[in-house]
C-alpha cells in the first residue's frame, strides 16, 4: 500500500533528523538537566541514595577558599590568554599576510610552524614543556642562568604557576587565531585599501586604523569569545602538568570538577561546580550573540 | 576446572616486574588458577579510586593491592572482603604478628593483610657531599647538621639543589614521627599535629626551604634532578631505592641514610609505614577460595622474598626477618637495603588515615599548608589553622 | 583644450606578463573618456597607473603635462571610484565621505573619536568638513541616508556614496572602474544619465572604465578601445561605429554583433572580409543577396532573422516589426547601403579603407 | 620571526630528548644536538610499552566518532536547510542551545548513566557520548545552506530519494566543511584527555594522551627519552594528518562560515 | 491539439503571503509556452508546482488530464532546467546526464561504484544507458565533454549539460526556469536558437521561465505574463506587442521601455493615458508632437532621444542613427502612426479598444 505523500514526507523528515535530535537530547539536553538536579544534592558516586542539600554545594564552593580559588585561578588564566593570545595572533596574521605576497613559500612554512601546537597531542607538549620548565635541568633555566638572570620555578611557585600555565595556553592557541585572523585579512577586498589611499591613509598606520581594524572587528569579536571558550575549559596542561598544585594554585574550573567529581567522587559538589562553570560560558556567549546582535550592519 | 583471578595493583614503577613473577610463581603451585594482571594505576590514591570507579561500573576486579593507609576507603564502602575464617586459629605459625595484622584490621576484623613495608630514608648523593666539604661517614645525624650540610651543597652552583622533600601527608607524617609526634589522637576522634611536635615538623619544610634552599620541586622534577646527580640529598620512601639506583647508574653511589631521629625518647619515635596491603574484593565464594589462595602465597616467606628481592620494600612476613636463609645474600649485595629496612624493623608504625568521606581531601589540604609553610606562612599558625579545618572537614566537632 | 591625463608608451609587465604594451591615452580637460575593453585586456591597469595605485614599468604619466611618476595617488589628487564602491562598511554615510577631507585637515591626533575635540582647531576643522559633506550629499540626493551604514543602503545608494566621496575632494580627475557593473540593468541606465549630468556638472575630466559597448557608447566623448594590453583604436562613438579601424573593433561595438562575410558568401570584395551589421541588411525581393532562412525572433519593434549563406557562414539581419517572415528553409534576398559595408584585410584584420566601394557589386 | 622560534621550542627540544642517550638528557649543561642518534628511545618505546596499542586505540575511537558524527550530523543540517516542516525552527534552536553546552558539563550524567548500562571501559563508552554534535550540524548546515536549492531539486526531479541526495549529492559537495570538520573532530578527541581518564581504566583502552600519561607515570619520570620519543609518535599522525589537509581546512573555515 | 499540462485556479500562500492567486495556464502539446514576470510575481513557484516540487494551496493540476496532485516531480516524468543550471559539480558530464536514468534502471546495489558490476542486469544496464547519455551529448555537441567536471565548462556548455539531462529522460514536458539569465548577452542570444530548436527536435512541450520579455517575444508561440502572482494576459507574443490588455503589459513587452503619455502631454485622448513606443516616435519637423530634447544616446544604429514634454513628463524617441542631433534644450517636433498609440484608462489601466483612433487628433 502506498502512503499519501504528506505521509511519506513526514516519515523521511522523521528519518533524516530524528537520529540527530534524538542523540542530541539524550547526551546532552537530558544530562544537563540531571546536573542541575545533582547540584542540589549531596550525592556521591555509588552511593545508594543522596539527600537534598539545596544550596549548600554553591555556598561550599563560594565561601572555602579553596573555590574561590578555582574560579579566580579560571578567570586570571582566561584574562591573561585573550589579550595575548588574540594580539599575538592578530600580530602574526598580518606579518603573514604581507609576507605572503613577497614569499609565498616562507609564509607558508611559518604558518605550518605556528599551527603545530593545535595539531600537536597537547598532553605530549605538556610533558615537552615540563622538561624545558624544568627547575634545574631544564632548557630554559639554563639559558637564564647563562644569561646570569634568576632562574624559576615555573611550574611549582606558587605566583608563577597560573602564568606559566597561560602562557602555554598561548602557545597552544596562537596558532588557530592567526588561522582565523589570515580568513579574516583575506576578506578584506584590496580595493578598500586602494580606496583608503586615494583617501590620503596611505601610511601603513592610518591604512591599518582606517581599514584593517574596523574590517577585522567581526573577526576580532569572534576570535576573542572562541579564545576565551576554549581558556575556560583548561583541563589538559592542568592535569598533566601541576595537578592543580601547588597548593591549589593553578586549580581551575574543570580541573576541581575533575577532581571532586571523579577523584573524591562527590557527584553534587561537583555538579555545582560544573553549573558555576556552565554559567560563566553561557554569560560569554550570550555577550557575544549581543555584542554581534548590535554589529550586523556590517555585512 | 580453570578459576580466573583478576589483580590490581599500582606504581607500576616499582611493581610491574614483580607482579609478572608473583603471578607466574603462584600458577605454577597452583595451575588450576589463572591469575590475570589488570594494568596498573599510577599511584595507590589512583588505584584506589579506580576500585571505587570500577565498582560503580561493576567492573572491579577480584584482588588489589592498595595503599597501606587506603584500604579503609574501601572497606568503608562496602568492597573490601572480611577474611578472618581464612587465616584460621594460629596466624602467628604463618608469620603474621599481631603488629602486622593490625595494619589490616579494624574493628575487630581483618580486611588486609601488609605486603610490603616502607618508610621515608635520606637518599644521599657522595659526589656532592664531597664537593661541598661533608662526609659520608661523619654524615650527619640530627636535622641541624642536614640543613647544614644541604646549605653547602646549595651553594654549589646554581642547578645544584641541596636537599628536598615532597609537601606531602606521608612525608610530613614520617618527619612528625620523627619528634615523636602523631597526627591523630589514639581512637582517631581529634587532629594532634597542631601540638609542638608538629609545628616544628611542619617547621622544618620552612627550614628547608630557607636555610638550605630548597626549590618547590613537583614529586616528577625531583625525582628527576636526583638520579641527575642535581640533589644532593632527598627525602624519599625507601621502595624508590632500585629506580634510583639504576637512574643515578655510574653517575654517582647512590647512598641510603636514616631519617634523623629528633626525639629524646625514643619510644614515642614512629615512622608511619607506607607500603602495600592485599584486600580481597571477590564477593563469589568460588573465587574467594581461589582469591585466597593468591594472598596466601603473596603473604608467605616465598613470596615476600619475591618481592623484597624486586622492589626497595621490606618483607611483611616475621619468618622472613627471623630467618636468615631468606635474605642474607641479598643483604650482602644491598647494604642500602638493610638500612632501609633496620630503620623499619625498629621503628615501624601505622600510616595514618583521615578518617571518613573526605579521609583524601583531607591530605590534600595538608599539602596545601605545608606548601604555605615552605613559602613563609608562619608554622604554628598555618598547623593550627589547618588543625582546625579538618576537624571541620572531618567532623570531628 | 590641453590634456589634463597622459600615459605616454606606458608598459606594465607583472613578472613575465606583459599586461599593458605600449599604450598610450591622452584625456582632455573636461572630456570623458571611456577605457572599453573585454574582460583582462588591461582597462584597471591603465586606470591604476593614472590614479597613481599602480607604476609603470616603462614609459611616462603625465597630469597637467608634469611627470607624476613620483607621486602616490593621494598627492595627485584624483578621485576613484571602484567597482564595488569600495565603501567602509563601518563608517556613516557621512564619514565615508567625509574621510579624504578627514585625512587631509585633521591631524592623526584630531581624528580620535573623543580626544579630538581637544586638539585646537580641529572643531573648526570638522565643522568645514560637515559643510563640505553636506553639500556634495544634497547634490547627489544623500541627505536622508547621511547616518546610515553602507550595509543597508542600495546599490545605486551606494553608488552615490562613492561618487559624494570622490565629488567632496574636488579633484584634479575623475577615475571610475566599472561603477556600474553591480547594478540591475534598469537601474544602470538611470545611473548612467546621473553621472553624465554630474560630468557636465563638475566640469571636470572623467576616466571611466567599461566592458559595456553600450555604456561607453551613451556616455563618452573619447572612446579607447583596449583589445590585449594595447590601444585598438581611439576616438568618438560614430567614428568607432562608422569607421572601426580593425575587425576586432568592429566585432566589439554596436548592438547587435557585426556580420562577417567571407569571399563567396555572397558579397564580391576580393579576398576582404566584409563586415556588414544587422541592422544594415534588411529583406528586399530586390536586394543582391541571397540566403537561407533559418530562424526568426520576434522582438516587437522589429524581428531579427538568422541567415546561412551559400557558403555556410551563418549572418543576421533585420526587417521591420511588420515584416510577414517567410517559412524557415526557404531562400530570401537582402539588400544593404554600399557605404554601409566595412572592408577588412583576411590576414592582418586592419580596415581597407578607399577600396570599400568599388570592391563591392 | 622570533615568534615562530618560540612555537617551535618545545618540539625541537621533545626530538632532541627523543634522540638523546640516556645520560645526556639529565645533563647539567644545555645540549640541543645529541652527541650520536640514539633510535634505542623510539625501538624501546615501540617494542617495549603500549604505545602501538594507544595509537590503535585513538585511531579506533577517533574514526568511531567521526563516521557516527557524519552519519547523524549530516543529514540532519541537510533536512534543516533544504526541507521544510513544522519542527525544523524548534530543532534549530535545540542545536543553538547545544552548541553552548560544553562537553564537560555532561561528563556527570553520562559517567552515571554509563554505569548504569555497564559500558564504561568499552570503546563505546570513548564513542558514544559525542556523536551528537551540534557543531558538526551547524558547521554542515552552513555549509547547505549556501548550496542553491535548485540542485537539490533537480535530484528530486531526477529521481533521487532524499537518502539518496543526503549521500550521493549533497554529502560529495559538501567535502571541503567535511574535511574541515574532521580535522576539528579528530584533532579534539584525539588530544582529548578529559573524557578517557573519566570513561577508562583500563589502561589497554588508553587513547594516546591517556596513554602517555600511563607511560610517564610507569617510567617514573626519570626515562625520559622513549617518553619523549613517545610523545613524537603520538604528536606525529595529526601533525601529518594536518599538513596534508591543512588548505582544506582553511578552505573550509573560510566558507563554512565559522567566522561571525 | 489537447493541453498536456494545466493549472486550474491554482492559489499558494506561503504563511499569510498569497504567491499565486487563482492562475490558470493551459500548456498545449508540443507548444512553447513563456512565462513572463517581473521578479517575484511567482513565475518559478508556477513552474514549480508543475513540476511537483511544489504543492498548490488549493485548484488542480491537471498532466495529461489526469490530476497529478499526489504525485512527486519523479513520477510526473517532467523534466526541469534550472537558472543555476544545477549541475552536480562532483559528477562528470557523463553522470551528470546518466543521472537519471540511472536511478530509474539500476537498484542500489547495481549503483555501488566496484559491486556493481557484480549485480546481474547492471552491465547491460549500463551499457544502454551510456548509449543514450552518448546519443544525447551528441545531438548537443558535447561528446568531447563527457568526462569533465562541471566546474571546468563555460555557461554555454553547462547550460548544454543541463538540457542533455532533461533530454535523457524522454520526458512529457520540459520545464525550463530562466535558463539563459546567467550567461552574458551575446552567448545568451546563440543558446536562445539552440533552445528553439531542440524543442523543433523533440516536438515536447517546453514550458520556460523568464523575465526577459525579448527571450519570451523571440521564442515562445503562447506568452503567459504574470502581474502580482495574476495572470494579466497570455497569448501571442504579436498579441501581446500590439493588444496589450493593460498598461502594466505594455509596459512590460517591447525592447524599449514604452513611454505613457498624460492628457496634457499633447496627444488628445481625453482621460485616457497614452502609451506610444518610443520606436514609434521619430523626430520629424512636420510631427503633431512637440517636446524639449534633453540628452541623446548614440547607439550605433540608432540614437535614443531623452524628451521632455510641455507638462514635464519624460519620454524617449528613436532616431536613425544618422539624424544630426540638435543643441541640447532645444524645442523638436515627433511625429507617429496613429494606429500605433495604445490607450489605457488612466485608473484601471485596462486597454480601451474601439475609441483609439478617434480620440488621436
Ligand atoms: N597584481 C597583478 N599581478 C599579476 N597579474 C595581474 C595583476 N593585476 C592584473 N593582472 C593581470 O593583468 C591583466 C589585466 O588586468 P586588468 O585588471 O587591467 O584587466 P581589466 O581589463 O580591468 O579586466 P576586467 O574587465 O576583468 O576588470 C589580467 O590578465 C590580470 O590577470
Ligand atoms: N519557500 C518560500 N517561502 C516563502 N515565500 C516564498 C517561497 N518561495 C517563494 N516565495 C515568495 O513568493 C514570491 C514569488 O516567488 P517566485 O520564486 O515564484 O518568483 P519569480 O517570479 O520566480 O521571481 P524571480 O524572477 O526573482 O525568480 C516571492 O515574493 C517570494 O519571496
Ligand atoms: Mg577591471
Ligand atoms: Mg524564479
Amino acid at each position: 500500500m502506498k502512503l499519501s505523500l504528506e505521509k511519506r514526507q513526514t516519515l523521511t523528515n522523521l528519518w533524516l533528523v530524528g537520529p540527530a535530535t534524538l542523540a542530541m537530547v539524550l547526551f546532552i539536553f537530558l544530562p544537563v538537566a540531571i546536573v542541575a538536579v545533582l547540584s542540589f544534592t549531596d550525592y556521591q558516586f555509588g552511593a545508594k541514595t543522596f539527600n537534598w542539600s539545596w544550596l549548600d554545594n554553591y555556598i561550599k564552593l563560594f565561601s572555602s577558599s579553596i573555590g574561590r580559588r578555582a574560579i579566580t585561578n579560571t578567570l586570571i588564566y582566561v584574562a591573561v590568554v585573550i589579550p595575548f593570545s588574540v594580539g599575538f595572533g592578530l600580530l602574526v596574521a598580518m606579518g603573514l599576510f604581507r609576507m605572503g605576497s613577497w614569499a609565498p613559500r616562507f609564509s607558508n612554512v611559518l604558518k605550518t610552524v605556528y599551527f603545530l601546537p593545535i595539531a600537536s597531542t597537547l598532553v605530549a607538549m605538556s610533558v615537552a614543556w615540563q622538561m624545558l620548565l624544568h627547575p634545574s635541568l631544564g632548557l630554559i633555566n639554563q639559558v637564564l642562568v647563562a644569561f646570569g638572570a634568576e632562574p624559576h620555578n615555573w611550574l611549582s611557585d606558587r605566583g608563577l604557576v597560573l602564568y606559566t600555565l597561560s602562557m602555554i595556553g598561548v602557545w597552544s592557541s596562537v596558532g588557530y587565531n592567526m588561522i582565523l585572523f589570515l580568513a579574516g585579512l583575506a576578506a578584506i577586498p584590496s580595493e578598500l585599501y586602494d580606496a583608503a589611499e586615494v583617501d590620503g591613509a596611505g601610511s601603513s598606520w592610518s591604512r591599518f586604523w582606517t581599514v584593517t581594524w574596523p574590517m577585522l572587528g567581526p573577526t576580532t569579536l569572534f576570535v576573542m569569545v572562541i579564545t576565551a571558550t576554549n581558556a575556560f575549559r583548561v583541563f589538559e596542561t592542568v592535569a598533566t602538568m601541576t595537578r592543580g598544585g601547588p597548593a591549589f594554585a593553578s586549580d581551575t574550573l574543570v580541573y576541581a570538577l575533575y577532581r571532586e567529581g571523579f577523584v573524591y567522587f562527590k557527584a553534587g559538589y561537583a555538579s555545582a561546580i560544573t553549573m558555576v562553570f556552565f554559567a560563566f560560558l553561557l554569560m560569554l556567549t550570550l555577550l557575544q550573540f549581543w555584542v554581534i546582535e548590535k554589529r550586523v550592519h556590517y555585512k | 576446572a580453570e578459576t580466573e583471578i583478576r589483580v590490581h595493583y599500582a606504581i607500576p614503577t616499582i611493581w610491574s616486574d614483580t607482579q609478572q613473577i608473583l603471578s607466574k610463581a603462584f600458577m605454577d603451585k597452583n595451575p588450576d588458577i589463572n591469575v590475570i594482571i589488570d594494568g596498573p594505576a599510577e599511584s595507590y590514591g589512583d588505584g584506589s579510586q579506580r576500585l571505587l570507579r570500577e565498582s560503580i561500573a561493576g567492573t572491579a576486579p577480584d584482588v588489589a593491592y592498595v595503599g597501606l593507609n587506603l584500604w579503609r576507603v574501601l572497606e568503608d564502602r562496602g568492597l573490601a572482603q572480611p577474611i578472618d575464617s581464612f587465616i584460621g586459629d594460629d596466624p602467628l605459625l604463618l608469620g603474621y604478628t599481631p603488629a602486622l595484622l593490625s595494619l589490616g584490621r579494624y574493628k575487630d576484623t581483618q580486611y588486609a593483610l601488609a605486603t610490603s613495608a616502607s618508610t621515608m630514608v635520606m637518599y644521599v648523593n657522595p659526589e656532592l657531599v664531597k664537593k661541598a666539604g661533608g662526609s659520608m661517614d661523619n654524615f650527619p645525624t640530627t636535622f641541624d647538621g642536614v640543613i647544614d650540610l644541604a646549605a653547602k651543597i646549595n651553594a654549589l652552583g646554581s642547578n645544584i639543589d641541596g636537599i628536598w622533600v615532597s609537601p606531602h601527608d606521608w612525608r610530613f607524617q614520617s618527619l612528625l614521627g620523627s619528634y615523636g609526634g602523631r597526627p591523630m589522637n589514639k581512637d582517631e576522634t581529634d587532629i594532634t599535629f597542631d601540638n609542638v611536635q608538629g609545628i616544628t615538623a611542619a617547621g622544618l619544610y620552612q627550614r628547608f626551604s630557607k636555610e638550605a634552599g630548597m626549590k618547590t620541586y613537583s614529586e616528577n622534577d625531583a625525582r628527576q634532578a636526583f638520579p641527575a646527580g642535581a640533589l644532593g640529598i632527598m627525602f624519599e620512601s625507601s621502595s624508590l631505592q632500585a629506580r634510583f639506583t639504576e637512574g643515578a647508574g655510574d653517575k654517582f653511589n647512590l647512598t641510603v641514610k636514616p631519617t634523623p631521629i629528633a626525639s629524646d625518647d625514643k619510644s614515642k619515635v614512629y615512622f608511619p609505614t607506607g607500603g602495600s596491603a592485599i584486600v580481597m574484593l571477590a564477593k563469589d565464594k568460588v573465587k574467594q577460595q581461589a582469591v585466597w589462595k593468591y594472598m596466601a602465597f603473596v603473604t608467605s616467606p616465598e613470596g615476600q622474598k619475591i618481592i623484597v628481592e624486586n622492589t626497595g620494600y621490606a618483607p611483611a612476613n616475621s619468618i622472613l626477618i627471623e630467618d636468615k636463609v631468606y635474605l642474607g645474600d641479598f643483604y650482602k649485595k644491598n647494604p642500602n637495603a638493610l638500612v632501609a629496612h633496620t630503620q623499619i624493623a625498629n621503628y615501624a608504625g601505622p600510616w595514618f588515615a583521615y578518617p571518613g568521606a573526605e579521609g583524601v581531601a583531607a591530605t590534600e589540604l595538608v599539602s596545601a599548608s605545608l606548601v604555605e609553610v615552605t613559602e613563609g606562612a608562619d608554622p604554628s599558625k598555618e598547623m593550627k589553622g589547618l588543625a582546625e579545618t579538618m576537624r571541620d572537614l572531618l567532623g570531628m566537632k | 583644450m590641453s590634456s589634463i591625463m597622459e600615459l605616454r608608451d606606458v608598459t606594465r609587465c607583472f613578472d613575465s606578463n606583459t599586461v599593458l604594451d605600449h599604450v598610450s591615452i591622452k584625456v582632455e580637460q573636461g572630456s570623458f573618456t571611456a577605457l572599453l575593453g573585454a574582460s583582462g585586456c588591461g582597462k584597471s591597469t591603465s586606470l591604476r597607473i593614472m590614479a597613481g595605485l599602480d607604476r609603470p614599468t616603462s614609459g611616462e604619466v603625465l597630469l597637467n603635462g608634469r611627470d607624476v611618476r613620483g607621486q602616490n595617488a593621494y598627492e595627485r589628487n584624483v578621485a576613484m571610484v571602484f567597482q564595488s564602491y569600495a565603501l567602509y562598511p563601518h563608517l556613516t554615510v557621512a564619514q565615508n565621505i567625509a574621510l579624504p577631507l578627514t585625512m587631509r585637515h585633521l591631524s592623526n591626533l584630531g581624528r580620535m573619536p573623543l580626544l579630538g575635540s581637544f586638539v585646537p582647531g580641529a572643531t573648526e576643522a570638522r565643522r568645514t568638513i560637515m559643510n563640505k559633506v553636506v553639500d556634495a550629499a544634497k547634490s547627489l540626493g544623500l541627505e536622508e541616508l547621511l547616518d546610515r551604514k553602507p550595509g543597508s543602503l542600495s546599490g545605486g545608494q551606494k553608488q552615490r556614496v562613492a561618487l559624494g566621496r570622490a565629488l567632496v575632494r574636488d579633484p584634479a580627475l575623475f577615475l571610475l572602474d566599472e561603477p556600474l557593473s553591480n547594478l540591475d540593468a534598469r537601474l544602470r541606465i538611470r545611473m548612467r544619465s546621473e553621472i553624465s549630468s554630474l560630468h557636465r556638472l563638475t566640469g571636470k575630466a572623467f576616466v571611466y572604465v567599461t566592458h559595456d559597448q553600450t555604456e561607453a557608447m551613451a556616455m563618452a566623448d573619447q572612446i579607447v578601445v583596449m583589445i590585449g594590453g594595447q590601444v585598438a583604436q581611439a576616438g568618438s562613438p560614430r567614428d568607432l561605429y562608422e569607421r572601426p579601424v580593425h575587425r576586432d573593433v568592429a566585432a566589439f561595438i554596436g548592438h547587435n554583433a557585426i556580420n562577417f562575410l567571407e569571399p563567396g558568401d555572397g558579397i564580391n570584395a576580393g579576398d576582404s572580409i566584409v563586415g556588414l551589421r544587422p541592422e544594415d541588411l534588411t529583406p528586399n525581393t530586390a536586394g543582391s543577396l541571397s540566403a537561407k532562412l533559418e530562424a526568426s525572433e520576434y522582438l516587437g519593434s522589429e524581428i531579427m532573422l538568422s541567415l546561412r549563406s551559400r557558403r555556410g557562414t551563418e549572418f543576421r539581419a533585420i526587417a521591420p516589426g511588420d515584416y510577414i517572415v517567410p517559412t524557415i528553409g526557404s531562400d530570401i534576398r537582402l539588400a544593404y547601403e554600399p557605404q554601409r559595408v566595412h572592408l577588412f584585410d583576411a590576414v592582418t584584420g586592419k580596415r581597407k579603407s578607399g577600396v570599400k566601394h568599388e570592391a563591392v557589386t | 620571526m622570533a615568534g615562530a622560534a618560540v612555537i617551535l621550542l618545545p618540539f625541537v627540544w621533545m626530538l632532541s630528548l627523543a634522540f638523546k642517550p640516556r645520560d645526556e638528557i639529565f645533563s647539567t649543561s644545555i645540549q640541543l644536538l645529541p652527541s650520536r642518534l640514539e633510535w634505542s628511545n623510539f625501538i624501546f618505546a615501540l617494542t617495549e610499552t603500549n604505545i602501538p596499542l594507544f595509537l590503535w586505540n585513538g585511531t579506533v575511537v577517533v574514526l568511531g566518532i567521526l563516521v557516527f558524527q557524519v552519519m547523524f550530523a549530516v543529514p540532519c543540517a541537510y533536512a534543516l536547510t533544504q526541507r521544510r516542516f513544522l519542527a525544523r525552527k524548534l530543532i534549530f534552536g535545540l542545536v543553538m542551545i547545544a552548541l553552548m553546552v560544553p562537553f564537560h558539563v555532561t561528563a556527570i550524567p553520562i559517567f552515571l548513566g554509563f554505569a548504569q548500562v555497564g559500558i564504561l571501559n568499552t570503546y563505546w563508552a570513548l564513542i558514544l557520548p559525542f556523536i551528537p554534535t551540534a557543531f558538526g550540524i551547524f558547521l554542515f548546515r552552513q555549509f547547505f545552506a549556501q548550496l542553491p536549492s535548485d540542485l537539490f531539486d533537480a535530484a528530486r526531479v531526477d529521481g533521487l530519494s532524499e537518502t539518496a541526495i543526503v549521500w550521493r549529492i549533497a554529502f560529495p559537495l559538501a567535502l571541503p566543511a567535511a574535511t574541515a570538520f574532521a580535522i576539528f573532530s579528530v584533532t579534539t578527541h584525539w588530544n582529548d584527555l578529559f573524557w578517557p581518564m573519566i570513561a577508562t581504566t583500563d589502561p589497554n583502552l588508553a587513547t594516546p594522551p591517556r596513554g602517555i600519561l600511563y607511560f610517564r607515570d610507569e617510567e617514573s619520570g626519570d626515562n625520559v627519552g622513549p617518553l619523549m620519543a613517545a610523545a613524537f609518535i603520538v604528536t606525529a599522525p595529526l601533525v601529518i594528518l594536518f599538513l596534508m589537509a591543512q588548505r582544506k581546512f582553511i578552505q573550509g573555515l573560510a566558507s563554512g562560515g565559522i567566522k561571525g
